[in-house]
């Protein structure tokens, strides 16, 4: 079964590192920063190439920060995407 | 993966989650791993997709979330400590037709504001309260609240909630769906993904039961978190959300409205 | 349609306030003021309005919040214990800067009290009453046709300034009946339009409206406060309001209020039969007082009695205007008890002295 | 003019309806009128009292203690306020619920035996209009048609009916007053 | 045990409650005070008291009213939006006549407010706050050494007169460490007995005791009203208590109170390098008000500044006091912001002029 | 019967019901018929029957029942509106020995009294309320309480009240019932000499437990009449009770003690 | 069967009129009077020689005006008589 | 003797208990002192501040806006607080975290390897009590003893034994001064 392959970008300087992204991600892809960010946080960094896109992590993060990304597959979406946004 | 291989990744598909306009472009202050900013973000969702900003009005009560309006972008009052359903009656009475909701913690709720909380909901007002229940007074560093469980150590429970001298944790969701002005009573969480998504169902039912003129008030409670004043990590205080919390207080539906209704 | 009638002080204060296109009432029953709670739940709802009998006086005040900060013209009535609840809401709606009509029908205290008509609120009227510095408009209606026609002027004064205005009012004035004609008052164009702040929904995305009372850092709430004590500077310049009484003439000065003020009157006019040359100042908006009236009456007269319902609370107020100039006595009853004319008569003849004016 | 009265009586004799009458009255005549009902401690049952005020020019203080005429339909409303009544004012009161007449001397008495009479309508709720006519009587203020004119205003609608009994009642009243 | 220790105002008030014999403590949470009630949550229980945390500030304040009735010595604490609050309670408590103490740590206002530290709750403490006629005595710390005595002070007034005792505090010295040093307290000789008057169930059949605020003739309301006013003027001449500071040979005076007070201190310091002599007069019980120690002063100096974090709330009763022979300005901030003493001594600047004395 | 032969009667015979020393030789100001009169009787009776008068406190509320303590020879303290369980609180913590009751209006316990009832019972407060539920608020003139059954005419629901605009009535017992720290809660009347007895027997009971320091609230509801307020004659009231009332404030224990220890 | 012997003395002054008594009375011994009294109520009067002391009457009446003596038979009363009382 | 002091940084940096550490120790040396924390508007982690004043005699104002020396844990700080101090007086800046170091030329300033120096203690909270420590040894104000003594009052019982490390930590501090 071919993987999906997803991604996620997350703003590091608003991450508050609280690790329940890390947790959440079924995926192992995520990981927390050894260095702090200017607010003095560890922050959340998508280390590992495994991540499929399931939003997990984005739906747990109380700073709403990661917008995921996903192969051109239809997925239940949580929320739609505004239009015109590109592929 | 370099900068321009990540581009070239993301180039390939599809955005499927973002942050949703609704939400302001701005960090907000709560600590973390705090439940508080996934509630925030899911109602905004629900008001997005549901498309009534242009009606929706929130009231922020006196907690840990009284700066919500910094967060929600939609016209927000901030309520006197515990009268957020009393303000949001009198929006209510004089503008049936505006999308209203309350978003107000434990000891806001259920200590204060238990007066204004019943009566609202005996009237049937109908509006929807979100109902942040995280055991304890967050915002002024960690008292014990109504809802706080039996041995939980507070500051001002140090030897943990004793039910003889402090009372018991109370379930008022319970209580208020006696009420017949109750229309639709759930309880949720926010701790994990799937929590999140049924959560986010929950709230939007709701909305869509008051865009609908449904009979009665809807509360959705979300049992959370509050790593600080429980002195835990973000994610020791989301494991002792499934090991402790969710045992006393069940999640699920504990009123649905009489019937779907089409 | 605008015929005399006779009514209840307390209703004419509510038809007046229907009349002036009232969109909700909150309240919750006490004596003396019932009569009004119970009017709005007759007419409100037939009349438009949305009438709620709250659980309390603390909800009737914060559902007053709630919709005044949505825009719509509200207001909620109680008596002393009732308003003593109601502080908190009212020191939020004075910072939020939010219109609304309160009315206290004020009875005997403190405490319990009694039913009876007092002037024992004067203080938490015009000074403290809630918590922090703010300012409400009080107007003192001393007729039953005052009651009215002030509920009007505190709808257009709470528009036009942004805050709440309360007319401080006492159980005779409530319950006892006069006639009253109530004036021609065009909803549409006194009702002011809110939508420039009002929580309504972000119509046509536009930028979000917020009501709120809190400001966490100090110079932001400093700057609040500034704006605040603008308007008050503002309201204190234009809005004073007082009646003068056989002043012209005067050796002897009267200052009281509301139904105090309508047996001072009577005083005065025996007093006059007695050869006594005694005028009367009545103050008809408790803030913004009328101190520069009576400094200068102060000027004119060789003395002043104020008679109040309490134990003297509105004489600190003229002993301020006065300022050392003349001597300031002062007449009361409390509790309910009200000051006989005949009462008040022997008080000046204590005082009284003729006064050549220059 | 400028007559300020009481009257004064238990709670169920029809008290503040009949000052409530006479002041709306005195409104279609185009006077100046104050109706003040008192503010007793009792519950239900006990006294009740009101002021009326009816004059031609606007009236200063409704606080009165002096009254031109006192109109008194029970024992306890008698011991308290037959002193009220200013020398030469008028006590106009009900013969069979006062035992003890007033012994003023520099007042006129009035005892009317108005609960008898109503007895007589075969409605003991006229009682109130019997006096009130013995009232006018002696004191000509207010015109008849006025009063029956208040009524309207006063009485529900579906007592509307009864206004002929009431005119009945009130003139009736204006003939007992010197019989006695 | 009477060495000195460091703490925050909030607890050495706390502390010395204990010490005093307290024996119920209700309270609700609320910034700057928290540190009080949960002190309170620690200690109280250990140490022989009952501590509930009540669901609110009306519910505290209202099992204040039913503990003190029953002859306790028990106490509340909150800060500003929970003190307005309780006004309907406070006022109940006064016209019965209730021992207890209240504390306000007051924060920025009006409304929500900030958390930072404010006395713009001074009117609502000496003046109205809730309705009808009635005072508390008033005492204004201004060093967590005076949160401490005070609240000795406080009981033993509220027993000795009956009334319910305020320390008007604010977050600042509620929240700061100082060194504190408790005294010597005998519980047992401080502490008085009820039993004359409190409910404690009809021991040995003895008459019924009633505590109760209503009075339904208003005739006995007024009695009651008379002998509050009574009890109140024997305050006025027994419990007046300020401080002087360098008033001896002042040609200008400021007046402060409570955290003001020390700020203006240091700004008399600075004033006197300048060479300008200026002095401080502080008002230590706000009510009763040392109304006479400022007319005399009046009387030596050229002008008066009084200094306050309000819109100008107690300079009201300084001008009271002056009766116009000399001018009186104001100095202010507010919401949170607090006076630096360099502000002040540029205010003295302005209003300053050295005077002969006769 | 003549005089004489009355006295001759009496002389023969034993007086089985005599008022209790325990009201004031002091007729009250209670309309006629109303149940106030009917139920401060019982509990004076209770409290002689119980020998505890030297240490049993009352509290008055807001209410037509505000001057309770002119009836009631016992210490009393007339507590603010609602605010009787409040005060009970204060002084039962202070003092555990102290007999406290309070006796409460509808409008005083049900309507601003809300959250006071419902905190102190959640504590458990060990004291007994008497609930007189009377459907109105008798002492102001006959407003609607929050306890007034649909369709009832009040001077603030004219046409009767509205369940869609003035919320349902609230049964609080039962909903006091789901707390545990509610020990026994009874809905008793005084409608009838049956009745009476029962409801004294309740009272009663729930007195015997706090003199055994049994841990908890208790609470009597007595739903009474308000014949002033409701329009009717006492009669009518009474059977107007058992007529409608009784089918939706039914009669009977809702909570009885776990069990009843010795 | 012998009849119970009852009686009932009631404080006519304080009486409201309120009939509750005369309803209650299983034996129809009460009546209201026609008159009024001092506060201007009909009020209760004992008119017929039926009565058993059963004590209904006493136990509805809001005034607690009402005493009720039986015949010599023991009976469950409601509240203990105070000692000392005369037969 | 006056010192007046403010010590600011991260909510996470001991902020609070190292002013009071000092607080406490003048106490100890029987000084006058105050200790008086920031409101923040922040709910947790943001910044923090304390005042600390110790001094010989009686202290008028806690409200200070000029200081002695500023103490200074993070960049935000920094910003606000280089201009807070007096000319003469002393900036100590922990250096890890403050990338801007201050341009006032009318002030001493002290950097301090604070954040390194406590990894090699194998406990990066010691950091507080170095930069303590280099305070001391700008502003020799209290005996090292002093300040230990505090430390018994200031850590919970269960700390004690951490007491011995933050000696070690105050020393490594006061050593550090100069060295830069
Ligand atoms: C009248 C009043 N009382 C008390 C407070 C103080 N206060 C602020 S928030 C709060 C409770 C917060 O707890 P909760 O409602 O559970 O919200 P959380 O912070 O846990 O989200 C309190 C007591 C206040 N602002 N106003
Ligand atoms: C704070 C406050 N609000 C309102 C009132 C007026 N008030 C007096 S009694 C009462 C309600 C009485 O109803 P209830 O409690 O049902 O007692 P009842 O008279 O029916 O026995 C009210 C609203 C008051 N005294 N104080
Ligand atoms: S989208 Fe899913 S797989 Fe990808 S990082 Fe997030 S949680 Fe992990
Ligand atoms: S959940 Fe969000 S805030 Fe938390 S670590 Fe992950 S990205 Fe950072
Ligand atoms: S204190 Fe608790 S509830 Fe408040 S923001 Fe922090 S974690 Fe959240
Ligand atoms: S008004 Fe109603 S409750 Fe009050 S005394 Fe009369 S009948 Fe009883
Ligand atoms: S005791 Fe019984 S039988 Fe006798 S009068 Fe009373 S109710 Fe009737
Ligand atoms: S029950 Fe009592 S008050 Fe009523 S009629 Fe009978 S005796 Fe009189
Ligand atoms: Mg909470
Ligand atoms: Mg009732």
């Amino acid at each position: 079964m071919a993987k999906i392959r997803g991604h996620v970008i997350i703003k590091t300087e608003e991450c508050k590192g609280c690790d329940l992204c890390v947790i959440e991600c079924p995926q192992d892809s995520l990981e927390m920063s050894k260095s702090l960010n200017q607010k003095g946080y560890t922050f959340s960094i998508l280390s590992y190439d495994t991540c499929t896109g399931c939003t997990n992590c984005a739906l747990v993060c109380p700073e709403a920060i990661i917008t995921v990304y996903r192969e051109g597959k239809k997925v239940k979406a949580t929320r739609p995407i505004s239009k015109g946004q590109s592929v | 993966m370099s900068e321009k291989i990540k581009d070239n990744v993301i180039e390939s598909m599809k955005e499927v989650w973002e942050r949703t306009k609704l939400l302001h472009d701005a960090p907000n202050h709560y600590c973390p791993g705090c439940g508080h900013g996934v509630v925030h973000r899911l109602i905004m969702e629900a008001v997005e997709e549901l498309g009534v900003m242009d009606r929706t009005i929130a009231i922020a009560p006196v907690g840990c979330s009284v700066l919500a309006y910094n967060y929600l972008n939609v016209d927000t009052q901030q309520a006197a400590h515990g009268r957020a359903t009393a303000c949001a009656t009198g929006i209510k009475r004089v503008f049936p037709d505006k999308i209203v909701f309350t978003y107000q913690g434990d000891g806001d709720l259920a200590a204060i504001g238990t007066g204004e909380t019943i009566h609202a909901v005996n009237r049937g007002d109908k509006f929807l309260i979100v109902f942040i229940n995280n055991g304890i007074y967050g915002m002024t560093g960690g008292q014990m609240a109504p809802t706080t469980l039996e041995g939980a150590k507070t500051s001002t429970s140090p030897d943990g909630r004793d039910v003889d001298l402090m009372g018991h944790a109370i379930r008022i969701a319970e209580m208020l769906a006696l009420l017949p002005g109750a229309y639709y009573i759930t309880r949720q969480a926010v701790n994990s993904a799937k929590a999140v998504r049924k959560a986010k169902k929950a709230i939007k039912k709701a909305l869509q039961y008051q865009i609908d003129g449904k009979g009665g008030t809807c509360l959705v409670e979300v049992v959370s978190n509050c790593p600080s004043g429980w002195k835990m990590t973000p994610e020791e205080s989301n494991k002792y959300l499934d090991d402790e919390v969710f045992d006393f207080y069940q999640l699920g539906d504990i009123k649905v409205p009489p019937k779907e209704e089409k | 349609m605008n015929k005399k009638q006779l009514m209840k002080g307390n209703e004419a204060l509510a038809e007046a306030a229907i009349r002036a296109g009232l969109q909700g009432y909150f309240g919750y029953p006490i004596t003396p003021q019932s009569e009004l709670l119970e009017y709005m739940s007759r007419e409100l709802h037939k009349r438009g309005g949305a009438f709620v009998q709250a659980e309390s006086e603390i909800a009737s005040i914060n559902m007053v919040y709630g919709a005044a900060g949505a825009g719509a013209r509200v207001m909620t009535s109680t008596s002393s214990p009732g308003y003593s609840l109601m502080q908190e809401g009212i020191s939020y709606i004075a910072c939020a800067e939010l219109p609304c009509l309160l009315v206290n029908v004020v009875r005997g205290g403190p405490g319990l009290g009694t039913i009876q008509p007092s002037q024992g609120d004067y203080f938490q009227a015009v000074k403290g009453g809630g918590h922090g510095d703010y300012k409400l408009i009080v107007l003192a209606p001393n007729s039953v046709q005052e009651m009215a026609d002030f509920t009007y002027i505190g709808f257009d004064l709470a528009d036009q300034y942004r805050m709440p205005v309360l007319i401080l009012t006492d159980g005779a004035l409530g319950q006892m009946m006069e006639s009253v004609v109530f004036p021609e008052y065009d909803i549409e164009k006194n009702r002011t339009n809110h939508s420039s702040w009002a929580t309504t929904g972000r119509v046509n995305g536009r930028e979000q409206h917020v009501i709120t009372s809190l400001h966490l850092q100090s110079e932001d709430m400093e700057k609040q406060n500034q704006i605040l004590q603008k308007k008050y500077r503002k309201i204190e310049e234009n809005e004073v309001r007082f009646e003068t009484i056989q002043t012209e003439d005067a050796d002897f000065l009267l200052v009281a209020y509301g139904l105090s003020a309508r047996i001072a009157h009577k005083a005065v006019n025996l007093a006059r039969e007695e050869g006594l040359k005694v005028g009367l100042l009545r103050p008809i908006s408790l803030y913004p007082f009328p101190y520069q009236a009576i400094e200068d009456l102060s000027a004119k007269v060789s003395g002043i009695l104020t008679v109040e319902m309490s134990a003297g609370q509105m004489v600190e107020d003229v002993r301020l205007a006065v300022n050392g100039k003349v001597p300031v006595g002062f007449y009361g009853r409390m509790g309910g008890m009200i000051p006989q004319p005949d009462e008040i008569l022997e008080e000046i003849k204590k005082l009284y002295s003729p006064k050549r004016r220059q | 003019m400028n007559e300020e009265i009481i009257i004064a009586g238990f709670g169920g004799q029809g008290v503040l309806s009949m000052g409530m009458t006479l002041a709306y009255a005195g409104m279609v005549e185009d006077k100046e009128v104050i109706w003040m009902p008192s503010y007793g401690p009792e519950m239900r049952g006990g006294t009740a009292n009101c002021i009326v005020v009816v004059s031609d020019d606007k009236v200063s203080s409704p606080i009165i203690n002096k009254f031109d005429t006192t109109i008194i339909l029970n024992q306890p409303s008698m011991d308290k306020f037959e002193s009220a009544v200013k020398p030469g004012g008028n006590i106009v009161y009900e013969a069979n619920n006062v035992m003890n007449p007033p012994t003023r001397d520099d007042a006129k008495v009035f005892k009317i035996p108005a609960a008898e009479e109503a007895k007589k309508l075969n409605n003991p709720r006229t009682m109130n209009m019997i006096i009130l006519g013995a009232f006018l009587a002696v004191k000509p203020i207010i015109e008849i048609s006025s009063i029956l004119e208040a009524l309207k205003k006063v009485l529900p609608k579906r007592h509307h009916h009864l206004i002929p009994l009431n005119e009945k009642a009130l003139r009736l009243g204006m003939e007992l007053v010197g019989k006695d």
